[in-house]
């Protein structure tokens, strides 16, 4: 154990400081959610790549700057501690990148990381189906080999993203015989192919980010597939476990949202009951908690561990920390909480906080991130086991 | 002393609460959403049910209720989330206006009335009131992330102490109907979507959620109606009961909110189930009318601060000596 | 809906507050939960009894005062308003005592109600055996007919108070071929029958408050059981419903202990939290909340109505709310919550933490209270029912 | 940059652990409630293991390591509940002392200290102590919850902001180590004990209460070890961070010990089950050198006070600017 940076970290901090400063927009960007804000972020992705900044972590024949964890942490400081943009290709670069990563062919790298980490082109998730939501691997949509394609029909929904993506991947039923969590493939599908058809969604705060994808014959190339056919579930395991693991929810985005939760607290204190006090307080110290374990993990997958069932603490920590920082701040913004925009500038606590009411149910509802810490985590028996 | 309802207040409540129903379905709310928020129709709906005359006096045309009449039907309108300015103009300013013809043209349903006071930087559907009272709002429209409000900025308002406490009262007893209807939406949601081969009400994690929002809800009501009484019959501690009625009502909505989109998964997040409307009114009736930390506060000086007799003989007013 | 007292409720108030004044002894008992404190609390009992305060809404054939519900909360708020102790005799005069008025005989009502009313006969509850605590319906002690008589043999565990009572009731399997539900009876038995055994456990706190019941062939007459032989269920049923309901927890024992607690909070508010301060007034609240409730439920039953699985809901309501209040106060001592005695008086604030914690257990768990409402209450389904 | 332990570190722990495991369970635990609450034999035994010269330099005998070491062991100390005066004597004190006479007598296991503060009420052990530092205390016994506590009463005590920091980091540790084995007996309890014909552990309310005591302790230890490295390293922040890991632990602690009597139903409320010994090492400690008010005033000083830079590039020094 040494907490403390090297030289070399030290010095890698202050060169991204000084790229965030000369190249973060100076106004927060219209939400990622609408076509226009989307666009935005998609710009901004493409600065970021021309900064050679896309994906630190990745290697360099990827569009990447082959840096460790630490590095990617302290990159992350200074992306948040700048303001800069979410990260609009988010389920490409820190979903499906390290799926390709660790089960795509060196073809399918070639082919579909480089142009991510360049933000050439966007991904959506295709994962949950009307009936198939927490439940994933009550899956029906098939994909029906034929000669070198598979020939895909059915219906995804709650797609992030998908009303504006290029691609989208997710898992398909190969074999029509198969149920549940069998038989299942893990395929990439161009959004723009015949056949698709997108449907978006109006979420709660009115916008589109959600979209259902609706699958009519889509014929794609088998060589589309990642893994083998029928491993799809082992694949979106592993997948699921990036989304709730390590990079998804960069701990330097809660420390940030704290620190404005701190200056708001300052400006309205007078006006603030006794426990938004200690909740503020308590929301800078669990970012801080967050922030810690993430180093904590980076640590151990460094020197060759990885990341378990572990992966669900992780997921249930910063999607409460993330709702109850925004629900503090609601309760302070009082009578102005409701507002879309206050004195002119949009009301960034309410759209923090009706997306931060999307955390504890995406990626594994925190029902069922409980249920994997009890069994697999402190070995529980499963109902009807005893 | 008697807690239960007359049988004249559960029929006022019933009556209501069926035309409502029938009336004013999730339908009609995604239909106000795509058209601008109100209707003339609802209104008159409203008017000929005797509603807007519900707590004006007979001598004006009115049905001469009082406030936990007013508070029954106010829960009733949360639980739909009616949103003509019903509430304002016929369960609170009633009982800040003495001029005899305003209020036979409330009674009647052709005067509606806004409501601005330093508390709140909106008002609420001043464009269509023939009366502001406690100050006057300008033309700018602030939008609000309940699609079904509409708020205008405050040009001026002066703090009447007697309509905050109508008002918080009122915004407490809808935050009780919507967080009933919270629960019921999310109760029957749980009763049909299946996961893992089972209903997801069938799962522990599930029923314990909503339980303990049955829970919070279930506490909330009496307080609500002390309340209701005693700013009815003028009791010194009133304002402290309306306190501690819109905190309990307040906290008991954010807590149906949170956990009836837990509930919802994916789809709580999305504008194609109902439940979005109540959740936004429950976010913006919680900041309504003294937020959270004001009546907090007012509390806290009652209580710590020692401004009134607390303890087991002070439930209700007493008359006996504090001790 | 009339919230306010008539004259003469009035004057009901105003002789318990003079009878409460004149009686209630001026320094706390020690615990109920030892035999020293056993005893003065049961001097207590039939001091009330003489001022004829025993079970003020039971009949006065049965030694009460005929009574209404509301005059029952006017005087309850008046005992603990006094600082009047704890009930040694709960199990039998909030929870036998209404079983009996609602199932028993007129000669069982004579026998045992008059007993009870004047402090004269303690009783302990014998529900829970080691293997059927929240399961009720797992119990196995048997009750087997001879002639006018039962032979009870078997175990009860966790007896709450029956170190020191007279007798106790409790439910025995009187058809051996039964399972869960059935066959089983409601009997009652005195704790001195030749082949009773009482074994006290060492309960959290040090004391013995509760014990262990060994019946080895004990023989009690047939006429010692409450309604038919194998309705045993639904009697405790009933019983269970008065535990969770209106009277075993008094609201006015909470308000008096908010009361006490806005005391502590003004003392040692240099030294507190914000977010304390905050809870003492929330534990206030729902103290008030739970007494107007109390109110309501006395209304509805006053009116004829029934408490069903509301009870479920007060039980939690009570329950959470008392060990709020009683951590709020551990946390306003600070470093001398731990310690049983303060400047030379017992530290009640532990004491009163400790039995809080009993709370959500005991009564059926509420986690147990939590099904009830789910499925009696909203209407969802049991597990496997879908 | 590492947040990983050392090898050396590992086997630290894992050696304490065994030995604890080996030594001293929860039959020896009742036993010492019974005879008195302190065993030459059990002391001997932790000296032998050179716990006693754990931080002690190598000049005077001990092995002169670090405080994240120190912290680790006091994690097994408080898992194991070891009562005798380790800690204080061991883990403590040897910062505080510059006599070198006297650090050689700790390191032997010939001198035992104990720790005076304004901060509590009460002298833990100072009955044994051939040292009090920073004050000194009665011969009178204060009874704890805690039946293996000894406390006596301060006669006067010196606030020492070195010992504080020190011993509020040790207590943290502590916390988290009881929490382990609190959340370890609920869930083995949860496996054995079966209702409705399933071991409880089998019922989504119990798997969900203890999945989020492991959530609360997994994000409770970071904070911890940060603490014991900057306050090992001297660092400006050390105070906070200290402050914050009794906080967490804390927390942590308090939340592991509700669950736990909770999921142990009616035998968690006995003295017959281990858990309770337990659950009153997490009240003593959860108040002891400084409770949760005082710490949280130390953070609310830093963060909202100002008296420290906040945000995402603040997680460690960094040696850069702040702003």
């Amino acid at each position: 154990m040494e907490l403390a940076y090297t030289p070399e970290q030290q010095a890698f901090r202050a060169e991204v400081r000084a790229w965030m400063e000369a190249h973060v927009p100076k106004e927060p960007l219209p939400t990622l959610e609408g076509r226009t804000g989307f666009d935005a972020h998609v710009a901004w992705e493409r600065t970021l790549a021309s900064g050679n900044w896309g994906m630190v972590t990745w290697p360099e024949a990827y569009g990447g700057r082959g840096l460790d964890l630490i590095r990617w942490l302290i990159f992350e400081e200074e992306y948040y501690r700048a303001g800069a943009p979410l990260r609009a290709n988010q389920n490409g670069i820190f979903l499906l990148g390290p799926t390709i990563m660790e089960f795509g062919t060196d073809q399918q790298k070639a082919r579909f990381l480089t142009p991510m980490a360049k933000g050439e082109v966007m991904w959506a998730q295709a994962w949950s189906e009307p009936n198939a939501g927490s439940d994933m691997a009550a899956i029906r949509s098939r994909a029906v080999r034929d000669g070198d394609d598979y020939v895909i029909s059915g219906q995804k929904t709650w797609s992030s993203r998908a009303a504006f993506a290029d691609w989208g991947f997710g898992l398909f039923r190969t074999d029509a015989e198969s149920k549940r969590h069998k038989g299942l493939s893990f395929i990439l599908v161009p959004l723009d192919a015949p056949g698709v058809t997108i449907r978006p969604i109006r979420q709660l705060h009115g916008e589109t980010g959600f979209a259902e994808i609706f699958f009519d014959e889509v014929r794609v190339p088998a060589a589309n597939r990642i893994a083998g056919e029928g491993e799809g579930w082992n694949v979106a395991m592993a997948t699921a476990g990036f989304e709730r693991g390590l990079m998804l929810r960069s701990p330097a985005r809660f420390q940030a949202a704290a620190k404005r939760l701190v200056e708001l607290y300052r400006e309205r204190q007078a006006d603030a009951s006794p426990a938004a006090r200690e909740a503020v307080v308590k929301a800078w110290a669990e970012a801080e908690a967050y922030a810690l374990n993430t180093y904590k993990v980076a640590s151990t997958v460094m020197a060759g561990g990885r990341i378990g069932a572990e992966a669900s603490l992780n997921k249930i920590f910063w999607s409460e920390l993330d709702r109850a920082l925004h629900r503090t701040a609601m309760s302070l913004m009082g009578a102005a909480a409701e507002l879309k925009a206050v004195g002119g500038r949009v009301n960034q606590w309410l759209e923090g906080y009706i997306f931060s009411l999307s955390g504890p149910i995406y990626a594994g509802s925190n029902e069922i991130q409980r249920n994997i810490i009890a069994e697999r985590l402190l070995g529980l028996p499963r109902m009807g086991a005893g | 002393m008697d807690f239960a309802f007359t049988q004249d207040q559960i029929e006022l409540r019933d009556g209501v609460r069926a035309f409502l129903e029938g009336t004013h379905g999730p339908e009609v709310l995604r239909r106000l959403d795509a058209e601008g928020g109100r209707d003339p129709a609802i209104w008159r709906g409203l008017v000929e049910m005797g509603l807007t005359g519900l707590i004006v006096p007979e001598a004006q045309g009115g049905l001469g209720l009082g406030l936990v009449e007013a508070a029954l039907v106010a829960v009733e309108l949360g639980r739909a989330d009616v949103s003509e300015p019903i509430v304002d103009t016929a369960l609170i300013a009633p009982r800040l206006i003495a001029d005899e013809a305003q209020l036979a043209a409330i009674a009647s349903g052709k005067l509606k009335v806004a409501l601005a006071h330093p508390v709140n930087p909106w008002v609420a559907d001043a464009d269509q009131a023939g009366l502001v009272l406690g100050g006057a709002a300008t033309r700018e429209r602030l939008e609000s992330a309940d699609p079904l409000r509409r708020l205008f900025a405050v040009e001026r308002a002066e703090a009447d102490a007697v309509m905050l406490d109508l008002a918080a009262l009122m915004a407490a007893a809808q935050l009780v109907g919507a967080s009933e209807r919270m629960l019921t939406l999310a109760t029957e949601y749980a009763k049909d979507r299946e996961q893992f081969g089972q209903p997801i009400g069938a799962f522990q994690a599930i029923k314990h959620h909503l339980a303990s929002v049955a829970v919070a809800l279930e506490f909330a009501r009496p307080v609500l109606w002390r309340a209701a009484y005693a700013l009815d019959h003028g009791h010194a501690r009133a304002p402290i009961h309306v306190s501690h009625a819109k905190l309990a009502a307040t906290d008991a909505a954010m807590l149906a909110a949170e956990t009836a989109i837990q509930v919802h998964g994916a789809m709580g997040y999305t504008y194609e189930v109902d439940l979005h409307y109540w959740m936004k009114r429950a976010w913006a009736l919680a900041g309504a009318w003294g937020d959270r930390a004001f009546h907090l506060r007012r509390l806290d000086d009652a209580v710590i601060g020692g401004a009134m007799a607390i303890g087991p003989d002070q439930t209700f007013e007493t008359g006996m000596q504090h001790g």
